[in-house]
């Protein structure tokens, strides 16, 4: 018998190979002939100026924030979502409060304005 | 040599390799890149110690959440550290005090009596054992609530640092 | 193929010691931010290693390992989304992610 | 007799017993068929969508116009496929090389990697690689991982356009996951499993009937996670020439293409096990192998709604984005989660029985929050209405300069 966990390495493995076998075919089938033009970078037919990378608005970040603090909170309702059907009544109400007060620091950030974009 | 040692000793090597490249990188993109494959790495290596689960949050809040971060915080900062900068401060002392470190744990680590192979195999539905426990006000219930907590000052705390001004 | 001869519980822990060790390097001999944070993970990460591989050696009947694991995850997501958040607004003031230029507190 | 006794051993090493090379065989054989079920899938399914939004917007789209691609153009997307094989992949001069290779496998190899925990029938049939106990959880781990190839690809092309459409993409992917995973949870949470057999066989009464609200939120999240229109902005075309993939040529290009059309489909296989019944339909206990076709159906209907937004809707901003997410999507989600969870267990208590009478329940807490979201909107413009009417009227103009 082989174990499950080995089956969805193995599946994994079939899924890398075929990530990287239409790139090796396209490899192998396709014309190199590479010259300056051809290799700039695409913006708009203009040489690229200034520094490529770029600097973001920090404001991305605070989005990403935001996800760490809910993904979090997510992970810990997996178990509990799946113990659901011999929890009692007080457990849901423990699961409510867990995520009443991350809703309630959303209501707060969304209030103070930090969630809008500018 | 058996299949599981085999692999904890491709994952190891993986996870190992990888956080070596991360502290020696000199463009620190690549070095976000090396932590996730060592991410990974310890995600196997929790499939080998059979809980599959551990290695889905690794996968999920390690891979998903903190490493995106520090992606995007990369990203958002990039222009300060060029990449042909001088990127360690006294790479020798800090070599030695972690190299001996090492050498300590795994002298201590040598002389315990561990066990070779584990004491039972593990329980089904250990999952759902885990989820209620949790709200048990004999379990866990305090740390659950308390990471609530936590993830609530997270918010509202990081939100505040990084606010348009 | 015997796929369950399963590895001694002393090699994860060393395979702990030695992540938790690179992390320390990264700590103590980086100038960036950044990396140092990455580093910290590192270490956390080693953590978890070690519940985790205790857990399944010591008392595989039991949660009390995996739920430390996982406590010991959000604390670690939290000291990664905050730490990230520092870093960031340091940079905004400083104009640097490098440890010895700041210097805020000097006065 | 040879032929018996074959027949005997493979039975026997589908069992799990019998020799361990022909266990072995039969399951990388099994991986590689489970793997190419997205793959012709989407071979038909790119035609069949640009088929179909030509015809919705007044054109006919690809017809076998000189070439033989079959009758209707039938095999254009195979024809594509050989013409993209051929072209030239070209790395620009700035580009990292090894990271810019990367991203592109890793986009096809992600998309394809949900398939291992996906039953496509009944367990009887044996059509699903793995029935891993976490296995919903799974599919949302492994979708976290969907942003590395966007925020690779951006990054590494040294392309301004590429570096914006990557934070675009990444900022609102990361954003959806959260009201995406929390109404996965419902099904979870009803089905006391996360083994996607279990959720699929635990829907007497498919939950998108039970729990609407959840099935639409899980929807509206899954429309923005796979970027498609209305959410397409990553891409944005007409702005950002494609997005993080605008230095990518020939089959890189190809590669992109692909691993947005698998999870588009994937993303409609896994709302029908979610919430659509999956495989299950009429005559499925008497003959098992219906099921594969119920569920192949209902994931193409999925699909073609989502072809329906793509044909007619127009792009949203980022900010406009990411505000419907903040702060629609996530409290709703939240919200509907509590209420469910609430609500089923308050009727646990009172002995309402499972079936028929819990979905009902369900239906009515879910109406309930939907009526008073719908409230909240309604009461929300009318004060918007008369703030803005204020503003701009003649007498409100003194107590502007005052404020």
């Amino acid at each position: 018998m082989i174990h499950p966990y080995a089956l969805v390495g193995l599946f994994l493995l079939v899924a890398a190979i075929f990530g990287v076998a239409p790139q090796l075919i396209a490899w192998y089938l396709s014309p190199k002939k590479p010259s300056h033009r051809k290799l700039q970078a695409y913006e708009s037919g203009n040489p690229t100026f200034g520094e490529t990378w770029i600097e973001f608005k920090p404001q991305y970040y605070l989005f990403g924030l935001a996800f760490v603090a809910f993904d979090v909170e997510a992970a810990f309702l997996f178990p509990w979502a799946l113990a659901y059907h011999q929890l009692a009544l007080y457990a849901v109400v423990e699961a409510i409060l867990f995520v009443g007060l991350l809703g309630f620091g959303l209501i707060y950030v969304w209030r103070k304005g930090w969630l809008t974009w500018m | 040599m058996s299949l599981s040692v085999v692999l904890f000793l491709v994952f190891a090597v993986l996870a190992i390799g990888a956080a070596i490249r991360v502290v020696f990188c000199h463009r620190i993109f690549h070095g976000a890149m090396w932590l996730i494959v060592s991410f990974f790495g310890v995600a196997a290596i929790y499939m080998l110690l059979e809980s599959p689960f551990l290695a889905g949050i690794q996968l999920f809040i390690y891979i998903g959440g903190v490493a995106v971060l520090t992606v995007i915080a990369i990203m958002v900062t990039k222009r300060v550290m060029a990449p042909n900068q001088r990127t360690l401060n006294d790479p020798v002392s800090a070599g030695i005090v972690a190299l001996a470190l090492f050498g300590v744990m795994v002298w201590m680590i040598l002389s315990l009596p561990l066990p070779m192979a584990p004491t039972a195999p593990v329980i089904e539905g250990g999952l759902e054992l885990l989820g209620a426990a949790l709200v048990d006000p004999q379990g866990f219930l305090l740390p659950f609530e308390v990471v609530s907590v936590m993830m609530l000052v997270v918010l509202v705390a990081s939100l505040y640092l990084g606010r348009e001004r | 193929m015997d796929l369950l001869a399963t590895v001694p519980l002393s090699w994860y822990l060393i395979l702990g010691a030695a992540l938790f060790c690179i992390g320390v390097y990264g700590v103590l001999a980086n100038r960036n931010l950044i990396v140092i944070m990455m580093a910290i993970e590192l270490m956390l990460n080693a953590v978890v290693l070690n519940l985790a591989a205790f857990a399944r050696f010591m008392e595989p009947a039991r949660i009390q390992g995996k739920a430390f694991a996982i406590v010991t995850y959000a604390t670690a997501a939290a000291e990664a989304a905050l730490g990230l958040a520092l870093i960031i607004s340091i940079w905004r003031t400083e104009n640097t992610v490098a440890v010895e230029e700041i210097d805020l507190l000097k006065g | 007799m040879a032929d018996v006794d074959v027949i005997a051993v493979l039975q026997e090493a589908i069992a799990g017993g019998g020799p361990l090379w022909l266990q072995v065989l039969l399951r990388v054989a099994g991986a590689f068929g489970m793997a190419l079920v997205p793959l012709v899938s989407v071979v038909f399914l790119i035609w069949e969508s640009r088929k179909v939004i030509a015809r919705m917007q007044d054109r006919l789209g690809p017809t076998n116009a000189g070439t033989p691609a079959g009758p209707w153009a039938i095999f254009q997307t195979v024809a594509d496929a050989i013409k993209i094989l051929t072209k030239e992949l070209i790395i620009p001069e700035g580009a990292d090389k090894v990271v810019f290779i990367i991203a592109p496998v890793l986009v096809v190899a992600v998309a394809i990697a949900m398939w291992a925990v996906i039953p496509l029938g009944p367990p009887e049939t044996g059509l699903q690689v793995v029935d891993l106990e976490i296995g919903a959880f799974y599919v949302v781990a492994i979708g976290s991982l969907a942003p590395f190839s966007m925020i690779m690809a951006g990054w590494s092309s040294r392309n301004k356009y590429a570096d914006v459409g990557a934070f675009r993409a990444v900022s609102q992917i990361i954003g959806y996951e959260i009201p995406q995973i929390m109404s996965l949870l419902v099904p979870v949470l009803l089905a006391g499993s996360m083994s996607l057999q279990e959720i699929v066989a635990s829907q007497d009464v498919a939950y998108a009937i039970s729990v609407p609200l959840v099935a639409l939120v899980y929807f509206l999240a899954m429309l923005a996670e796979v970027g498609k229109l209305p959410f397409e902005l990553a891409e944005a075309d007409s702005e950002l020439v494609a997005g993080y993939f605008t230095e990518y040529s020939g089959m890189m290009f190809g590669a992109f293409y692909l691993g947005e059309f698998i999870n588009a489909f994937t993303g409609s296989v896994v709302f029908s096990l979610l919430f659509l019944g999956g495989w299950r339909g009429p005559f499925v206990d008497v003959v098992p192998w219906l099921g594969p076709v119920y569920l192949l159906v209902k994931a193409f209907l999925v699909f073609n709604v989502m072809n329906l937004f793509w044909a007619s809707m127009p792009r949203l901003r980022i900010d406009q984005v990411l505000a419907f997410n903040w702060k629609a999507l996530v409290p709703m989600g939240l919200v509907v989660f509590l209420v469910v969870a609430l609500t089923d267990k308050l009727m646990w208590r009172a002995g309402v029985p499972e079936g028929w009478a819990r979905a009902a329940g369900l239906l009515l807490s879910n109406v309930v929050v939907g009526g008073a979201t719908a409230l909240l909107l309604v009461w929300y413009k009318r004060r918007l209405m008369r703030r803005r009417a204020a503003r701009f009227a003649p007498a409100a103009v003194p107590a502007k300069a005052e404020a």
